[in-house]
This record gives C-alpha cells, structure tokens and sequence, in this order.
C-alpha cells in the first residue's frame, strides 16, 4: 500500500456493452487517504455509482468492461483472484447501499445476516458471529440490540434497516466504507441521523469513508473533499468547503445553484390569496389493513385561493400523498367536505405526479396522452385538437412535433413537462403537484420548478404542491402546511414557517435539512446532537 | 398465494414493462434461437394441419376409407407387413383393424388437436380478461362475487365436469367446437386471477389515475389504458395454455369423451393406439411423438414468447446488471 | 388469523354449495334413466317406477337438493329393505347405483389416491426442488441447458404418454416390475410401493418440471435482488449466495404451489389412475359420471373440490409463513 | 391400457342382458371348434383338491345378492356359493348348454300344460351355518327379488308366476306370493299365467337361491350373503372388490354333481386394469400362475401378440356365447319403412370390415341369423340378403332405386360411444364407409352410453336405424326371439327391447305354441325354423357373433368352457 492511501484509482474506465455502448465512467483517477472521506457527487448517469461498484469488482461477470487500474486496501481489484476479491469484499471493503429494505435477505434475522458476513472473513463460532453482531448493532445505535438482532429487515424502520447494514459494514473493521446514497430512501430527519452516525464511526473507527451521492448538502455534511463528476468524468475536485464555497468550474456552479436552498433569498412576492378555489373542512380518509383501519388524513381542513401557492410538507407517511389524492377527486374522503369555488363537483383540479415514468402510459403516445382530457370532454375535431395539444407542448418547452413520440423517447424532466401539459389541457383552475420534482436532478429539478413558477403567473393557476423537500417547498410556495401523522401540524406563511416555527415537529424537520455549508454543518450537527438529547 | 404463482408464471408487473412495440417484440423473440426453431415447427404443424387435403390428395389416401386387405384378421387386424404397413401408398402404414391410412388420419388429426386448442384458449382468454377486469374494476361487492366464481372454477375438476356436461350436450352439436367451449368455460380462472391482479396494479398506477382526472369512464379506461397493458401477461399466459389445451383434449379423447369417430384427433388416436404397443408400435408411437413434438415447440415458443414481452427475464447477465443498478435513483418517498 | 381462518372458511363453503349445485343441475338435465339404471336393463315400468320413488327422483329439484344439504348436517335414513338404515352426518348420500354410502365409498377410495398423491409428491418435490437449484448453480453451463431441456420435456409430456411409455419398458419388455396393481399399504408395504413406482414416476417427472421452472425462476429472481447483490458485495461465496438466499427466496412458491398442487391432485389424477388401475377417487368419480351416479358424483367432487379449496387456504397461509412480508387477507 | 370401465348395470343394459353380466357369470369356451374344446384344457395331469385359486377381474362383485344378480346359469363366481333349483352341466362345447338338477332332485315336474311345476329338494342340503336349507326359503328368495331394493334381476319370474306383476315383495307383502307354494320343506310348486316349457332353465338363475329369512339383512345382504355351495364368503371388502372364498364344511359334494371345488381357497380381485390382468395372465408369475379372469377378454391387440408365442396360446381358452351382433331397425321411422331399403342396407354391409373393427376373424364370426349358431338355440342356417364377405353393392343400388332411391340415400345410425366394439363407433365407421360403396351416405349420431341405452330402449325416441345386439338368458332360441319379436313383449313406457316394434299375429301364436312344449329338442327346432321366417323381414342386419378368447395360469388344470356360458368354469378348474 503506498503512502498511505486506501483508494488508488487510475484511468478508471467503465463500458456497458449492449446495443449501444454505454461508456459509464471514463478515465477516472483519484485516490482517498486512510481515515479519510471523499464524495463522488453527480447526478444520474454520472458513473458515481458504477465506479463505487468497480472498486469492490462487483462488475465481474456482468459483461461489463473496466479498464485501469484499481487498487482498493492494497488489492489490485482488476489482477485479483475470485477469492482475493471476495477477502476484500467486507472485510477490508464494505459497501452500504441505498435501499435498505431491498438490500438485506427479508428472510433472514438481522443478526444471523451479520454474523454469516462475519464468518465469511473469520475463523469463529457461530455464537462469537452472534455476539459481534449484536455488539455492532449496538453501536450503531440500535436500541436493545440482543432483542432486536433477531428480527427481520421487515420489522424495522427505514433508519434502523439502515443503520443494520451500516452495523454489517462495521463487522469486519473495514479500512473503506463505501457508502452508495445511503440516505436517499430515508427521510430528511432520518437523513440527519445517518448521516452524523457515518460522521461519528469515520471519526471513532478511523474508517476511509467513500460518499456516492447525487445530494450536495448530504456531501457537504459529510465529507473532508468532493469530487464532482458528470458523464463518467471528473469535473472538479478539492476540499469540500472551497469547491462548495468558489467552485472553478461551471457545472459545478450551475449544480449548485439549482440546489434549493432554505437560506436563498425568497423569489416569490407573497401573492394576496384571491376567492377560494378550494376549500376542504374536516378530511379524513381510513384505509383498511387486514383488520386494523388506518388513518392516513385525519381533520384536515385547508383552503387555496385563486393563484396561489401552498405547499404541503410532510415526511413519509405522514398523509400527505393521500391528501394530494382527496383534493383532486380521486380518492373519496371518508368523511369531511371539499368545495371547489362554491360547488362540490369535482372540477378544474388537475394534478402533476410524483413518477414521470408511471405516470405516462408507456403505450400511447405523448400527444395521445396530452390530448385524452380534450377528448373526454368532447372535442372531437383532430385538428382542433391537434392544435391545441401543440400549442400546449410549446408552452411547457418541448418540440410540438414530438406529438407522436412515445414516453420512453423523452428524458425524465421532458416527460414530467409532458404531465404538466396534460394538467394544463383541460384550463384548470387548481393542479395539485404531488412531488412533482422529487424524481428529477437538481438541475432538472430547478427547471421544472420555475416552469410551474412561470405557468402560473401566466395563467392565474392555483397550486397544492406537496413535497418532502423543505427547500423546494419554500421555493414555490405562498403559504406552507406541515403534515405530520395525518395533521396539519402547522400551517402559515412561508415566512412564518420557515422563519419562526412554533411546533418542535417543524422544528425538528428544518433542523435535518442539509447545508451547503460544511462549516455550518457542523454547527447544526452539535446543536441537533443537543435536540436529541435534550 | 396462487395469485402469486401465477405472477411469477407470467413475469412481471404491468408497470414494469416498457413500451414495448410489436416490433421490438419479434425482435427479441428472434433473438431466441430456440424460439425460433420452436416457431418453424409450430408454424408447420399449422401449415400441415391447414394444407392436409393436399397432402393427402398427393398421398392418394384419405383418412377415412378402410382397408381390411391390408390387416391380418385372424391376428386382431394386425396390420400386414413391416413397420405397420408402411409403403409407398401408405406413407406410415396403416391403422390396425381398419386399415385406414395413417399418415391422412395424422394430418386431418392435427387439424382438430390444433384448432381445439386454439379455441379452448381464445375463450379461456376471452373469458378470463372479461371476468378479471370486472373483477378488478367493479366494487368490492362485484369483486367479491366474481372472486368467489373464479373459486368456485378452480374448485371444478376439469376432467369430471367435462365429462358431465359432453354428456349432456346433444350429440349433434359438433364436438371439436364442444370441447373447446367445455375447456373454456371450466378453465378460465387462472386468466381471470392474473387478469384482476394486474388491474388492480394498472388500477393504482399514475397514468391511469391521470386517465382519470381526465374525466374517462371507467370502462373507456379499461379499454384504452389497461387492456394493451394487460397484453403481455395475458399473452404469455395464453402461449402456455394452448399446448396445455392439446394435452387435455388429448386425454379426453383418452378418457372417451373426446372427438367422435370417424373424425381423428391425436388424443383418439393415442387412445385407440395404446393397446397396440407391441403388436403394431408405430401405431403408438408416431401419434405419441408428434403430440410430444408440437407441446414441446408450444411450450418452448411460449417461453419464447414470455422472454420476449417481460424483459426482465431477457437474460441473466442482464438481470444482474439491472440488479447491480437499479434504484439508482428516485424519490426519496 | 382467525380472521382470515374465518373468511376463509365461509369461502369455502360457499364454493362447495356452488358447486354442488351446479352439478344439481347439470345432472338434471343429463339424458339416461337414473332408475332404470339403478334397477336394471329389464326392469318393468312398475318396477322402475318404485325405484324411481325409492331414490325420490320425483321430488323437484330443489328438494332433492334440500334433503342432500340435510344429509350433510343432519344424516339421513334409508331403506335397506328389512329395515332402516342410517346414513351418519356428514353423510354424502347413498350410490344410486351400488347402494353404497358415499362417505364410505370416499373413505374406501382415499386411501389409494393418498397412496398415489403422496408418493409421487414426495418424489416430485425432490426431483423438482433438487433440478431447479443445480440449473441455478450451473447456470450458463451446458448442465443448465440439459436441465432446462428436460424440465421441458417433462413439461411437454402428457402422462398418459409417460405413463404408457414406463409400462412398455419395466413392465412389459424389461420386465423388473410388476404390472402396476394397487396393494394396500397395510397389507404389504413393499408390494404397495413397487406398484405405485411407476405411477409416482410419471407423475412426478411432468410435475417436478413446473417445480424445477419455478424453483429456478424463484432463484434467479432473488439472484438478480438487491439483497443478493448486498452478500456479493461482502464477499459471500457464489455458493452460500444460491444454496443460502437463492433457494430461501424459492421456499415460498414452491410451498404455495405444493400445496395447491397437493389439493388438486386429490380429484385431478384421473389420468394416472386410471393408466395404471388405481381404483382410486378420480375413477371412481370418472365411472360414477358415466352411470349418472349423482350421489356419488356430488360427494366425490365435493371432497375433491374441498382438497383444492383447502389447498388454496393451506397455500396462502404458507407463503405468508414463509414469506413474513405478505399480510394474510 | 386404461380403458375406464363402466358399471355393471349400465353395461348390463347395453350389452345384451347376458352377457354384460360378464361380470358376474358367462363366458366359456369351446376350442376353435368343438374338437379343442372337447378336450380339457389346460396343464396336464390329474386336477387335485387344494391350493388357492386367484380371480383377476375388471368388476367387482358389488351386487353379491342372489336376488339382484342377473346371470346366465347362475353366474361364474356367485355360483360357487349359491346354489339353485337347477343349474348349467359343467361340460365343455354343446354338452354344456343342457340344463341339470342341482339343489333340485330332477328338472321339475311340469303339469300337463307346463304351467305348474313341482321341484323336490335333495336331501342333506345345508347352509354354511349348518342349517338345513327348505323350500320356504326358496320361495322366499324369490320373493325377495321382488323388491325394489333388491332390483336387478331378469323379468321372467315376475312375468310368469301368477301375481308376479304386482308383488311387490316380502318387505312391502309380507304375505307373500300366493303363486309359489311349499307344502312342505322338500317341496316347491310353482304356478305360471301361462305354459312355459323352458321353467328348468329359469330355474338356473340365481333367484332361486334359498336365503334363510332370519339372516335376511335386505340392502345389506350382499356383504355377507349366507352360502349353500361349497364356498362360503369369508371377506368381502370395497363393495366386492376383494373376495376371499374359503371351503364351506356344510356343502356335501355328494349333493352337488356339477360343482368340482378343488381349490381351497378363492381370491377375486377386481377393479383391475384390462390390460394389466391379461399382462399378469400372460406373465403368469408367482400366484398368478393359478390365476383365471371371469370378465376379461382379449382383445385385438393382444390377440396379435398372443399368436406369435405358441406357449401363451396354449393358455387361451376359447368359447361361444349365444350372442348376436346386428343392426336393428325401427319401421316406424322413415325410410325404414320400406322393406327394399332395408334389404338394400343388408346388401350393402361388408361384414369382413366389420368384423375387422370388431377384432378380427378370431374374435368374431359372420351372422347372417339371429340366432347363434348353436344346435341348443335350433340354429338354422339361412341368409335371405347374401352380401358375400364384403358387400354387394351392385345389389343394393339396384334395391333403392326401385325404392326411389336412384340419386343415393343419407341415413342416420345410432350408436353408443361405449369402446366395447360392439356397438360402438368402430364399428360404425366400417358401417359407414361400407355403404357407402352403395350410395348410401351413412350419418354418425355417437350417444354417450346412458343416453343410448335410453334411446334405443324407448319407445317414444327410438331411432330407425342403430346398432344393437342380443345374448339369451339361457341357450335356448325362447329367451332371444321372445323379447325382440313378441308383439305382447313391445313396452311402451318401459325398456323396450322388440326394437322393430313388431307385432304379428302369426309370429306371436308360434311363439306360445313353442312355450308349450317341454321337450326343450322340439321346442329348439320350431325356434330355429321361426327365426328364419323372420329374418325374411329383414328387421335386422345381423353382423357378427362374438367368440371369446381368455388366458388362463400356467398351473390352471381341467378348463371346462360350455356353449351355454362361452368362458372357463371357476368351479371345474385345480391348481394343484
């Protein structure tokens, strides 16, 4: 191992074959010194990803092409034997993956899972495997852990399926940990928490942590340096704190600058809320589980005026997508009233999804799609129809002769244009926005969103745009309601909210949020360690 | 969890499965050398089945006049001569006791083994996309009732209840179209199961509930955002039923309740053949092996059929790859 | 639980009148002369008259069916001619024709097609399970192709046709085993399972197909989860990853699919009984259609049609044992 | 290999009331002619007592009643048990079709008129138990046959005796029959409505069984019916699908000539496979090798094997059952009321395709009569419509046009889809492609068995042109010509089996003139002599009679195979 360093990579190449080739990563070199912590930060397609997998030779016999030279805690992973590889795998190198539900055996206890990792790289009893198991989970925090270690990934909360494989990683005493968006699946709070826990070990344990994510502000809190990639090549790279505060490069800046900020200037001139075009009293929707009844929305009563924007911000589960669902019509309230500028037709509400993909049906195409709201209402001329379909792909910016090009054609920003379009078709008075952005790269993302900003003014459009993001909430939105457990737990201006919360939920939710600031970071990170233990 | 089953019999998910066009399907089918090969077969057991009075005309027999000069009467019509009597004139020989030509039974025989089973699964089909739809449309009460029907077809034994109602049928009433109603009417509920699971998957899906806020009926969605969704398992599922048709007509034929003389089937020759194992094998042997021959291409074109539509199970470096890969990305949701 | 025991047990009763009658009525429009049958080819009109009225096929239909809904709760009395005879609930009726009680004549019966079902089960299991882990294991090796290939073949194969084939060679010209009759395990255990070999044999070779299909599907699904993926990543052995989390991934559909395929085998081995003289339910039932037999008839695919719905129950509560994640409903 | 085989009763009605009781009774052999079948076949050496015999059978003995067995002599395996009045001689070919004592001292005394007789038990004749057996309890075992419970029988007791049309049994009647009278324990007399001078041969059946009252358990009789041959039941489980038949120490062989018992022991499994039993026969291993079958046949495709390997055909016993295969018509329905069009369908049929479908030269034997050729029936050979072996078209054409049939003739022929080939759809087919060769397009209408035997049965739906086929009850032309041409004997609400719906004046006083006679010879050759006048009719197109061929153990000694039965006698054969 030469000077020192964890990580050797040079002239890292990557190739997906196939139909068409993908060329994943190109010519990639850098290098993580012992005990430190580099972030591959890019957005999807960058080859972050692929060359986290190169590092543990997780490409072998996949077809996939790599090229250069890789040298991982000492094992030339491109020269290694199977066995070599699988030695580095976990015990020198382990990785921790996104999903955590997904990536642990749902059949077996967690504690077992460890501790067959465990004896993978050691020579002890299956009872001392046990015993470390548990003694990992306990130190990642995993309350009762001689209990707990003989769960299933399925009775866990997201956090603590995280934590779980974070505490597999651990087993072995890795000289790396690999950690590959390890908090996007989680919410913001949890975010916070995995990430001072990673934080911690790297500190506590002398770990190299490597941070694949496509989150700046997750980087931000986490790193010592970045590196920025994009296309499978590195753009820039340097200390965390100076390629964040003075980026050189251009996309680097224009990355950060589509990243929504909670401390950016407001955009938006508060608009003074016309006639109601929506009011709901006293929602509330059960869903029936087995034989236990659920309650998703519980007493929710909120009212849109004429052009305005409110946000509902919520984490998972907290009702929020449910409620989306009760303002348009497609769900039925199981008790409470919804009154669309005086009547209870459902009328005029339309709504963006969440998923461009599933929101599209993958078998008709676009123009079809856009047009389908016209047809319904009985427009049958083609031409017509035709004219306004385009007029309409125009006015969310794409090429109107794409009308018979099918979903699949399109990248992830142009299909959720598309949504948008369909929305618009019918002049709705209110689009309810059911995280409409949250699919999207940050760049993609700020587009998306100032497209929306803009349709409104021009069109007089109310929005609901419900999010988990804070930050993306603030951006659009006139007033703000949290929902937590099926409540609105507070609800006000943007202002108000963001500046002054009174609830400790609200409190709590804009104290996870990650920074751009590293140095603020740390802050945040000491005053959050406080909250918890206050 | 037989919903399950059959889930994983059909592949995917709706949602998961791509636009994918008719032109990219038959490009992925001819990826499949096996695929194709089974497609040739069944392509010309389908061509003999249709071409069988040339084929007989250039043979110069039909399936139906006997010749008793051609068997040994006193030996139980044992047919004279080597390989059950085959020659010039009688390209596989001929039938013990009768004497009728064997290879014309074999051809006008395909005709009915393939167009039973053809039909049994267009109304299996039919039937089940009819059912399961409204089942995964209607209201909890019309699911519950349709649920419990589809129960109650599960519950039916096939072989029993064909037998039953063949029986009950008047006997004027042509029996190849008998049998394939029969088939269909008592086999349509693994259709129906996986046609109502995948629509209450399409039912919760975005596009569809866009369809919605766009002011469609109910059935108009049904129609025009479901049913092209519901292609591909439907499809895949029916690919694997049509050889499981031919088996059953075959074995009702075996039970003696099959296609009525003078008409061949395979399954009634099997039937009249499988005394005469050791006294004429070709007899067996040449019905027993065809049959074998067109399930297996059926089966083999099925599985074609089902790589084909559900890319997921395209192949296995692919599988990998997409497992090494996915969720790359999305929501934090 | 209970809940879910519950509902599926009003299921299943609901799915068993529905199919009793339809049979009802089916068989009420079924040409032949049920008391002419039953009494005889020169029986006189007087005499099948008084059978007729003896096996109350004058009553309408409804109330026939009524007494046959009663006989299940309540049993029934019959006449046995010097006397009266009982008919104990659950009680199925009596034959038309042999005079039998039907629960009898199913009590008689199950024993053979158990025989049979269970054998072969056990064998298909095996050979199924232990085929679709090896194509797995050597999978993109030409032992994998042979496999595949023979699960087709088996797949392909009608049983009447495999069957045929078994007898032509160990019993008739190989001559190592005896024409397949049923001996009763209790009478002679060795004898019960050489006869029964061949019958578990074909059984299993088309069944254990759909075993070795789904075990594999099953494991190379898993293969290609997260999860597994999870393992590679911490230097698990490609073998510990198919023999280990593989195959759990499989526990599931194939216990779900044993199970259904165990309840249906019960009335749906007809074939096989009957290839090689398994006087068992599937026959019996087969032989009770054609004599119009309609006590028998209903009994017998009630049974039958119980195993399945049974199964059906069996299956779910399986999987979701198997599978922790599926919530029973 | 699998054929499903049908239930008795059902195969009762389709097959010809006798022989369907296959099951229970019948076949026998007489060799290829009557000179192998003089000799007894089987392995040599004197037959000797002991042993145990195995019966391999397709159906099981469920009716294991005397009052519900509907046999031809007394059937195979109930007569081994139950005794009757009179019985079947035990002899090989023709000899064996002559009626002889049993429990009775002689054939019975006939009045003057045959319409009273007198039978006297022998002495010595014991049940199982020991009792002694009287003719109280053949009265009321005949009287039990009369119940609707124990339904089944043959309808001559019922149509002959006095009374018997309304009695309704001992269970409904518990006076009983006032036609039947036992003066005292020894003796029985019997009153019939009319003369019938073939009563000896009634009295073969099973219905004369003594069944002791007291252990009359009705319905449930059958599971252990009370024995007064030399077998007793000893286990009977499944509904008769397994017998054990163990000695009876209370039979005393002095009382019984016919009954050779050397077995001690009997084992009838049955529920077996058609095939697997010849498969065993002819494997002959272990216990099989003193293995018969009761019900089983060769078929044609083992009868190819069977010729090729001289060592199994010496195990086949063949024989002669008096039985008909014919093409019936029904004159009501059009065209078949013209006699040249029927003349013409006689001409047209080419029996040697037939008797191809049929099994073969081996398996069946051209009929040009109704009756079978058997001296006891008065056998006369005739043939009104010579079609020569293959048909003669030319004739038939020339038949329907001067019917008016010149541009051709569709016809419908009903048939069952029973594979019994006898009146099932091979046998139609050759039919169809036959004719043919006339003009005559021949229609299929397969009806599945029950709705057959309904059909052709009915008055009401009988159809004009089907397949059908008779067997005598006893060998004797009575039992054959009665049913099918007695214009008294058409049931018109009923089963019907005088298809042609015949009734002629003449033919009906010739019939009771011939019931009159009880020198059984005379009778025999005014039979023979009526069916020849009414084959003139053509009413029917008789197509083949059956010859039966069956395999039998190696170690099976003393085959004895009667004209009367046409298979191998279980109660003449040794194992040892």
């Amino acid at each position: 191992m030469s000077a020192g360093f964890v990580v050797e990579v040079e002239g890292l190449s990557v190739t997906f074959p196939g139909a068409q080739e993908v060329a994943a990563v190109r010519d990639l070199s850098f290098s993580l010194p012992e005990g430190g912590a580099l972030a591959l930060v890019g957005e999807s397609g960058s080859g972050k990803s692929a060359t986290a997998f190169a590092l543990l030779g997780l490409h072998r016999g996949t077809g996939a092409r790599v090229e250069g030279s890789l040298k991982v805690a000492g094992v030339d992973v491109g020269a290694a034997s199977e066995a070599e590889l699988r030695a580095l795998r976990g015990a020198k190198a382990a990785m921790v993956f996104q999903d955590p539900l997904s990536s642990l055996d749902p059949y077996y206890a967690i504690g077992d899972q460890i501790a067959e990792v465990l004896r993978v790289h050691r020579k002890v009893s299956r009872r001392a495997a046990r015993a470390r198991a548990v003694e990992v989970l306990d130190r990642v925090g995993i309350p009762d852990a001689v209990r707990r270690s003989r769960s299933r990934p399925h009775e866990f909360s997201g956090g603590m399926r995280q934590r779980a494989l974070i505490a597999m990683a651990l087993a072995c005493e890795p000289k790396l940990l690999i950690a590959d968006e390890p908090t996007t699946a989680l919410d913001v709070t949890v975010q916070a928490q995995i990430l001072d826990l990673l934080h911690g070990l790297r500190r506590e344990e002398g770990m190299g942590l490597l941070l694949v994510t496509h989150d700046v502000g997750v980087a931000a809190e986490s790193v010592d340096e970045v590196l920025v990639m994009r296309e499978g090549r590195a753009v820039e790279r340097g200390p965390v704190a100076e390629v964040l505060a003075a980026p050189a490069r251009t996309y680097t800046r224009t990355l950060l600058e589509a990243v929504p900020r909670l401390d950016a200037p407001l955009s938006r001139q508060p608009v003074a809320a016309g006639d109601p075009v929506l009011e709901a009293v006293g929602l509330r929707r059960e869903f029936r589980q087995g034989r236990r009844t659920v309650t998703a929305v519980d007493d929710v009563s909120l009212t849109v005026g004429r052009g305005e924007t409110l946000g509902i911000v919520g984490e998972s589960g907290s009702g929020k997508t449910t409620l989306g669902r009760m303002l348009v019509g497609l769900l039925e309230p199981t008790s409470g009233q919804l009154r669309y500028g005086g009547t209870e037709k459902t009328s005029g509400v339309q709504m963006v999804f969440q998923d461009p993909v599933a929101s599209l049906n993958p078998r008709r195409s676009i123009g079809e799609a856009i047009a389908d709201p016209l047809r319904a209402a009985g427009e049958r001329d083609e031409k017509v129809l035709r004219d306004r379909v385009r007029e309409l792909l125009e006015r969310v910016g794409l090429d109107p002769d794409r009308y018979d090009r099918y979903p699949h054609e399109f990248s992830g920003g142009q299909r959720q244009r598309v949504g948008i379009a369909r929305a618009l078709a019918p002049s709705p008075k209110l689009v309810v926005c059911d995280e409409p952005v949250s699919a999207l790269d940050v760049t993609t993302q700020a587009q998306v969103i100032a497209l929306l900003g803009e349709l409104q003014r021009d069109l007089g459009l109310s929005l609901v745009f419900v999010a988990h993001d804070l930050a993306v909430v603030r951006q659009v939105s006139d007033r703000i309601a949290v929902m937590h457990r099926g409540r609105i737990v507070e609800q006000g201006t943007v202002a108000e909210v963001y500046g002054s919360p009174t609830e400790p939920y609200t409190k709590a939710l804009l104290a996870a949020v990650p920074t751009l600031d590293p140095v603020l970071a740390a802050v945040r990170r000491a005053a959050r360690r406080e909250l918890v233990a206050a | 969890m037989s919903e399950a089953l059959l889930a994983q019999e059909v592949g995917t998910a709706p949602a998961a499965v791509p636009a994918s066009g008719a032109r990219q399907f038959w490009r992925r089918l001819r990826a499949q050398r096996s695929a194709v090969v089974a497609a040739s077969v069944v392509a010309f057991l389908v061509l003999v089945a249709l071409a069988a009075p040339l084929l007989t005309a250039l043979e110069g027999q039909d399936p139906n006049t006997f010749h008793p000069s051609l068997v040994d009467s006193a030996a139980g019509g044992v047919p004279l001569g080597s390989f059950g009597g085959i020659s010039a004139e009688h390209w596989l020989g001929v039938e013990p006791q009768t004497g009728r030509d064997l290879f014309a039974r074999i051809v006008y025989g395909a005709r009915v083994s393939l167009g039973v089973a053809v039909f049994a699964t267009l109304l299996q089909v039919f039937l089940g996309v009819v059912i399961g739809l409204a089942a995964g449309l209607g209201n909890r009460a019309v699911d519950q009732v349709l649920s419990r029907i589809t129960d109650v077809n599960v519950a039916m034994p096939l072989m029993v209840i064909a037998l039953a109602l063949l029986a009950v049928v008047p006997p004027e009433f042509p029996r190849p179209v008998l049998i394939a109603l029969v088939v269909g009417l008592i086999n349509w509920a693994g259709t129906s199961k996986i046609v109502r699971a995948q629509t209450l998957a399409l039912k919760s899906l975005d596009y569809v509930s866009a369809a919605r806020l766009s002011g469609w009926g109910k059935w108009k969605i049904a129609h025009r955002e479901m049913l092209p969704s519901l292609a591909a398992p439907v499809i895949t599922y029916a690919a694997l039923l049509v050889p499981q048709n031919i088996t059953v007509e075959a074995a009702l034929s075996f039970l003696g309740v099959g296609i009525k003389p003078p008409t061949p089937s395979w399954g009634q020759m099997l039937t009249d053949a499988d005394v005469w194992y050791q006294a004429a094998p070709s007899y067996l042997l040449i019905p027993a092996a065809l049959l074998f021959v067109t399930v297996l291409a059926l089966t083999v074109l099925g599985e074609g059929v089902r790589t084909a539509l559900d890319p997921r199970s395209q192949s296995r470096l692919g599988g990998v790859r997409r497992g090494l890969l996915s969720r790359r990305k999305g929501g934090a949701q | 639980m209970t809940g879910f025991l519950l509902r599926r047990l009003g299921g299943a009763v609901f799915v068993l009148l529905s199919l009793s009658v339809f049979l009802y009525l089916v068989f009420y429009v079924a040409p032949g002369n049920v008391a002419q049958i039953a009494c005889g080819p020169r029986c006189s009109p007087a005499q099948v008259a008084q059978v007729h009225e003896q096996l109350r096929l004058g009553d309408p239909l409804w109330l026939q069916y009524a007494h046959f809904v009663q006989g299940i709760f309540a049993g029934r009395d019959y006449s046995s001619g010097v006397g009266v005879l009982h008919c104990n609930a659950p009680c199925l009726g009596v034959s038309y024709q042999s005079d039998q009680q039907v629960t009898q004549l199913i009590l008689n019966k199950l024993p053979v097609t158990g025989s049979l079902v269970i054998g072969a089960f056990a064998l298909w299991l095996l050979l199924g399970v232990g085929t679709g882990v090896l194509s797995v294991w050597r999978r993109g090796r030409p032992t994998e192709r042979v496999l595949t290939w023979l699960t087709l073949a088996g797949t392909a194969t009608p049983v009447f046709v495999i069957g045929l084939l078994l007898i032509i060679v160990f019993c008739s010209t190989l001559q190592w085993l005896p024409f397949p009759t049923y001996v009763p395990f209790g009478e002679n255990p060795e004898q019960w399972a050489w006869n029964l070999l061949l019958a578990w044999v074909s059984l299993a070779a088309i069944e254990s197909a759909k075993y070795a299909r789904l075990t594999r599907s099953s494991m190379l699904e898993t293969l290609a989860e997260d999860h597994v993926r999870t393992f590679r990543a911490y230097g698990v052995s490609e073998r510990a990853l198919v023999g280990r989390h593989a195959l759990r991934g499989a526990v599931a559909p194939v216990i779900a699919l044993s199970a259904l395929d165990f309840g249906s085998m019960f009335g749906g081995a007809v074939l096989t009984e009957s290839l090689f003289g398994l006087p068992g339910l599937g026959r019996e039932l087969v032989e009770a259609v054609k004599v119009v037999d309609l006590p028998v008839v209903v009994g017998m695919v009630l049974v039958t049609g119980f195993f399945v719905v049974l199964a059906n129950a069996v299956a779910d509560l399986l999987y979701a044992v198997a599978d922790r994640r599926v919530v029973l409903s | 290999m699998p054929r499903t085989v049908i239930s008795r009763r059902v195969a009762v009605v389709a097959a010809s009331v006798a022989l369907a009781t296959a099951a229970t009774a019948c076949a026998g052999p007489q060799g290829d002619n009557a000179a192998s079948a003089s000799g007894a076949g089987g392995k040599a050496g004197a037959p000797q007592k002991g042993g145990t015999l195995q019966i391999l059978n397709r159906q099981p003995q469920t009716d294991f009643d005397p009052a519900r067995l509907y046999t031809s002599g007394g059937g195979n395996v109930p007569s081994l048990v139950f005794r009757t009045l009179t019985t079947r001689n035990r002899e090989n070919g023709a000899a064996g079709t002559k009626v002889v004592p049993d429990l009775a001292t002689d054939l019975g005394k006939p009045s003057k008129d045959a319409t009273v007789w007198t039978y006297t038990l022998k002495d010595g004749l014991k049940y199982e138990d020991g009792t002694a057996i009287t003719s109280a309890d053949i009265k009321y075992g005949i009287e039990r046959s009369f119940a609707a419970e124990l339904s089944g029988g043959a309808p001559y007791l019922r149509d002959w005796l006095i009374g018997g049309a309304d009695y309704q049994g001992p269970y409904k009647d518990k006076k009983g029959l006032d036609s039947i009278e036992v003066p005292d324990a020894k003796t029985i007399v019997f009153h019939l409505n009319k003369p019938e001078g073939e009563f000896p041969y009634l009295a073969t059946q099973t219905q004369t069984t003594p069944v002791p009252k007291a252990k009359d358990t009705g319905a449930k009789y059958e599971e252990h019916p009370v024995s007064s041959g030399p077998y007793k039941v000893v286990k009977n489980e499944n509904d008769g699908e397994k017998l054990l038949l163990e000695r009876n120490p209370h039979w005393d062989a002095k009382t019984d000539e016919e009954r050779k018992a050397y077995p001690d022991k009997i084992e009838v499994n049955s529920g077996l496979d058609p095939a697997v039993i010849n498969q065993r026969l002819s494997a002959s291993a272990g216990t099989d090798a003193a293995a018969v079958t009761t019900d089983n046949n060769l078929g044609p495709a083992e009868l190819a094997k069977v010729a090729g390997d001289k060592k199994l055909a010496d195990r086949v016993g063949t024989g002669h059952f008096g039985y008909t295969n014919y093409l019936a018509f029904n004159p009501k329905v059009k065209p078949f009321d013209d006699p040249k069009v029927r003349q013409a369908i006689a001409y047209a049929v080419d029996r040697s395709s037939v008797i191809n479908a049929a099994g073969g030269s081996s398996l069946a034997l051209p009929a040009t009569t109704n009756l079978p050729p058997q001296k006891s029936f008065g056998y006369v050979k005739y043939d009104h419509f010579p079609a020569g072996e293959s048909g003669n078209a030319a004739k038939a054409k020339e038949l329907l046009k001067e019917a008016g049939h010149e541009k051709g003739l569709t016809i419908t022929l009903t048939h069952s889809n029973a594979k019994d080939r006898e009146t099932s759809p091979e046998i139609a087919t050759a039919l169809q492609d036959a004719l043919k060769k006339a003009g005559i397009t021949l229609e299929l209408k397969g009806l599945e068995e029950n709705d057959y035997n309904d059909t052709i049965h009915s008055v009401k739906k009988q159809p004009g042109f089907f397949l059908a086929h008779w067997g005598a009850d006893w060998p004797s032309g009575g039992p054959f010509l009665a049913p099918l041409f007695d214009g008294r004997q058409i049931v018109k609400d009923g089963a019907n089996f005088n298809y042609a719906q015949f009734d002629d004046a003449s033919v009906n006083k010739e019939i009771d003139e011939i019931n009159k006679l009880t020198d059984l010879d005379a009778a025999a050759a005014r039979w023979g002599a009526l069916d020849k006048k009414i084959g003139e009719q053509a009413l029917t197109v008789p197509l083949f009679h059956p010859v039966y061929k069956r395999l039998y153990g190696k170690d099976v000694k003393n085959i004895v195979i009667s004209d009367w039965t046409g298979v191998l006698d279980v109660s003449q054969v040794a194992v040892k």
